[in-house]
């Protein structure tokens, strides 16, 4: 790839969210935690996710990886705290409709927000699975905090 | 003739050995397909183009050639589903032959997990099966302590069904044959057996070596009670390379099975005390994967499909009845397996009263046609019909009845070579 | 530069892909030997004339072509003898890469025979190890019950053989090592580790991966105390292709093992009843082997033998401490392994303070220099350093003084790209 | 191949001896029998051998396989029958040289009389193996007898 498309990869906003992660360390309360891992390179996350009344209250995570995987993680934590959670569900359909898009998926900036940084990963496979980690980890949680609420 | 191949002759163009001329100039017929198959062009250049211009470790890669390397390979093994009409692509298993997934099954059955086979469970085969589908399971029974037990052979060469209820029964935790039998030709009924074995809730596993080259096959459409949970093949029977080949598994029953062999990419983490494993189809990918491989079966059954399976089994049809028909102009030769060309493969293996397969083999080479003699690994069968080995002819898309015609005045030769009748 | 292979331009003439453009117009600078290699013209054009004009089964096939076949995957076997200096041709063992190797090892040890391992045994690995050096043992261990131990680390990344006594004691029944550390670069005693090993009557395994590629290996001219039993390697690392691995193993401990995989040729007879094996090399090829790729490794290790394994090694070590000298002079970044170039491989990891590696690497690729970034299959090494991951450089017989300076600038680069420092 | 390799290959001696093979069954005494397989095409041999007093008094044997096996067992029998054991010995190394030589090995007549005619055999791999099917199984069967009578 050329400069250009390096360009396209590290916007700013993906490394200012790299270097400043936003609701990173894991918190209390939460009904369920998963651990996620990149079998390719190793990245991780701890993601914790606290529901209450059909919302997100908290998505509180630790990780350890790449600009792009913790950049995500700090825009899901942005994005997905406070709504409610089928809008969470549709945001995280529309994130991954973007990642998935291999670049020619246009991202809607009024549900995506700082998110639409992300589409010039979408043209890196490899990197692709670091912008997921997050997000597959937040999934996974949320259906075991709601089988686990509907279980008691 | 009808039913053969409209454009044969752009066909066998696509094959460069096909060009070849043997020892005394003569031209090569190559009659030996179902031992392994020719390979088109767009095959061999493929692979070239990787190595040249791609080559790069997939997976772990992160650098350009690494991308495109994964890319070329992953997209290798959506062509496989396709070709297979699997249900997911990610039920795709590579292996490195046909042997290895009949294998990697009948081994993880045998460790712990839900599916495991123990002492007083019953293992299911046949008589007609290659010995790759044989010895894994004696392997299998020997390990656990479980009942090996077979379909044996009616006279004209297909399953003896008559003792189905006795031999399919609630101990019977798996059911492995083949499709179409690589001696005799037999195509089995592996819907109708499929069936009875999910109803006593039997694994069922389909060797599709031969079947591959030349049925059309749809997984996805097959009613699920009918449709196989493990399917195998081999990528060099498809005018693929050696060295690739694959198990389709319905992704329920590979995620129950434990993991195989142990190593890089089938794992999720790694520590001294402990390790857990990937999701299919890494799990059971341990270890750099036949990669040139993988894209140049990608590229043979793109080529097939191109053709079509349609038409390549009408030819195969076509061909096997035509070489039928002048196989009993040669006196004193019988066919081992059924006789109708439709019911069966294009494999045909016979007897000549007199000659050893060796020894027809011999002369048939010293006229360029290309023959196998002997058991075809497939020694049970051979010894049902009292027959230590045979010759065996077998066609594929590239065959012509000109070439039939070459191997018939050959087996005439060879009667009146070694003075017999 | 001393060291240099003399004919370094003519040498990489000989592989086309480094010929190739980047996106953007950039030369390729391929900086990740150790996770593949890329290929000779020749390693190329003698698998494409064996598909293109002799391409048969082998063994079981009598004509011409598949005697031309037969011959010509044999001699890929007296090639590969040749280049591992093993005792006996038929010692060598194709498989499908090194982590089959390793897996056929470690399962055939668990089965029963005479060298079955069981409770109260013990295994010993290393912590270096490549996780295909480490799974199957952690799967072994777990079906025997037999108890898996390793050398730790020394800071430097070297084997901490400080407490070998109790490591090596009568309960050890197998060690298994890699000569050469993939991730640190280091090269091990094995001839003392095996001395030791065999003292307590242990069998010696070596994971020759990243050896084979760049240090002379001569079997028969080692001490036989000090001579591995068996010992793996993969061809793609030594400039052959995908799809083909070698277990080389000394003929009492072969025939000591009981089989691994059933199928086609490994057999001797086939009843429906049970079976008998055929002796090495076949009992442990199953099924039709990598025949192209078998060729095309034979081609691969003549090609390494005629440029001369001397010659490559200390290019390797010339190149290796050049680059050691270059990483130097980037702040912020921190070898891992040993520093000094005569005691390691030519694969050198490293962090760089500040910036992932998949961030490193991605840069890096911009520049059109390929490395890797990750674990590299070594977790439990890099755990050890306490490091997630790591960016390596791995160089080869191909690679130029100015291909590290390229690697260097880039690593600068991407300090100020992500403003580090 | 071409015709003239096939006649080479199949000599009008070797056709000889497998239409009417030479000490062809199992007969008594023995003090070793064995049996051997072709893997590749499933040839089979059963061989009997009777040793006295350092001679080989008798190679008797059952058999199942090609033309060039069948003559080859054939021309065993004739060759080492009544030889010492010494003299056997020899002329199967003698066999072994030949028909492992690719076709180069020039056979010595006075030693190898009929079997000179596999002279052409040794350029087929592939049959090779045929011809020294019963060769093979002689020399295991030989080894056997001479460890049992050690033994007692
Ligand atoms: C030290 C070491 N061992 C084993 C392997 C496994 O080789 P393969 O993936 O070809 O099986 C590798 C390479 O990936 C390696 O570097
Ligand atoms: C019916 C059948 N099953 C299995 C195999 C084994 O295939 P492979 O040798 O490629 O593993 C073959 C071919 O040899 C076959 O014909």
């Amino acid at each position: 790839m050329t400069a250009q498309d390096l360009d396209a990869l590290y916007q700013e906003i993906i490394l200012d969210h790299y270097k400043n992660p936003h609701g990173k360390g894991l918190r209390e309360p939460h009904e369920a935690e998963v651990h996620h891992v990149n079998p390719t390179c190793g990245d991780e996350v701890t993601l914790r996710v606290h529901l209450a009344e059909g919302r997100v209250e908290d998505v509180s995570y630790d990780s350890l990886g790449c600009s792009i995987s913790q950049a995500s993680a700090s825009v899901l934590h942005d994005l997905l705290v406070g709504k409610s959670l089928d809008d969470a569900m549709a945001i995280h359909q529309d994130f991954l409709t973007l990642m998935q898009g291999k670049g020619l998926v246009e991202p809607d900036e009024d549900v995506l927000e700082d998110a639409i940084a992300f589409a010039g990963v979408a043209k890196f496979p490899a990197r692709v699975k670091c912008a997921l980690l997050s997000w597959m980890a937040w999934k996974d949680a949320t259906a075991q905090a709601i089988a686990g609420g509907e279980n008691q | 003739m009808e039913g053969l191949l409209p454009e044969l002759e752009v066909i066998r163009k696509d094959f460069p050995i096909l060009e070849r001329t043997l020892a005394g100039g003569m031209p090569l017929v190559y009659l030996d397909s179902a031992n392994t198959s020719q390979k088109p062009q767009v095959v061999i250049d493929t692979m070239v183009d990787h190595l040249e211009r791609h080559n790069a470790n997939i997976a772990r890669a992160m650098h350009q050639l690494g991308a495109e390397s994964t890319e070329a390979f992953e997209t290798a093994r959506d062509k496989v589903a396709a070709f297979l009409g699997a249900p997911e692509r990610d039920e795709v298993i590579f292996t490195k032959n046909a042997s290895e997934a009949l294998n990697l099954a009948a081994t993880t059955l045998g460790l712990r997990g839900e599916l495991q086979i123990g002492e007083g469970d019953e293992i299911l085969i046949t008589e007609m099966e290659h010995h790759s589908n044989i010895v894994p399971w004696q392997m299998l029974a020997e390990r656990t302590g479980a009942r090996l037990r077979w379909f044996g052979l009616t006279d004209d060469g297909r399953l003896d069904l008559s003792n189905v209820d006795e031999l399919v029964n609630e101990r019977t935790k798996v059911v492995s044959l083949t499709w179409v039998s690589n001696m005799l030709g037999t195509i089995n009924p592996v819907a109708d057996i499929a069936r009875r074995a999910h109803s006593v809730g039997a694994i069922v596993m389909v060797d599709a070596s031969q079947a591959a080259p030349q049925l059309p096959i749809d997984l996805a459409a097959m009613p699920v009670e009918e449709r196989p949970d493990l399917l195998a093949f081999t990528g060099h029977k498809v005018v693929g390379p050696t060295g690739i080949g694959v198990l389709w598994g319905a992704r329920a029953v590979l995620e129950a099975l434990p993991p195989f062999l142990g190593g890089g990419e089938m794992i999720e983490t790694v520590r001294m005390e402990g390790s857990t494993y990937a999701g299919i189809p890494h799990k059971f990918e341990a270890g750099t994967p036949p990669i040139v491989e993988a894209i140049g079966l990608g590229a043979a059954v793109e080529y097939l499909g191109h053709v079509g399976l349609d038409a390549v089994h009408l030819h195969e049809q076509t061909i096997t009845a035509y070489a039928l028909e002048g196989l009993q102009t040669v006196p004193g030769l019988t066919v081992l397996g059924p006789l109708d060309a439709a019911s069966r493969g294009g494999a045909i293996s016979f007897e000549l009263e007199g000659v050893h397969p060796h020894d027809i083999a011999q002369v048939l080479d010293s006229r360029g046609v290309a023959v196998r003699a002997g058991h075809h690994c497939a020694k049970p069968a051979h010894a049902r019909f009292g027959v230590q080995s045979s010759t065996r002819m077998s066609s594929y898309l590239y065959t012509t009845p000109g070439e039939i015609d070459a191997l018939i005045e050959a087996l005439h030769h060879t009667r009146s070579y070694f003075k017999v009748g």
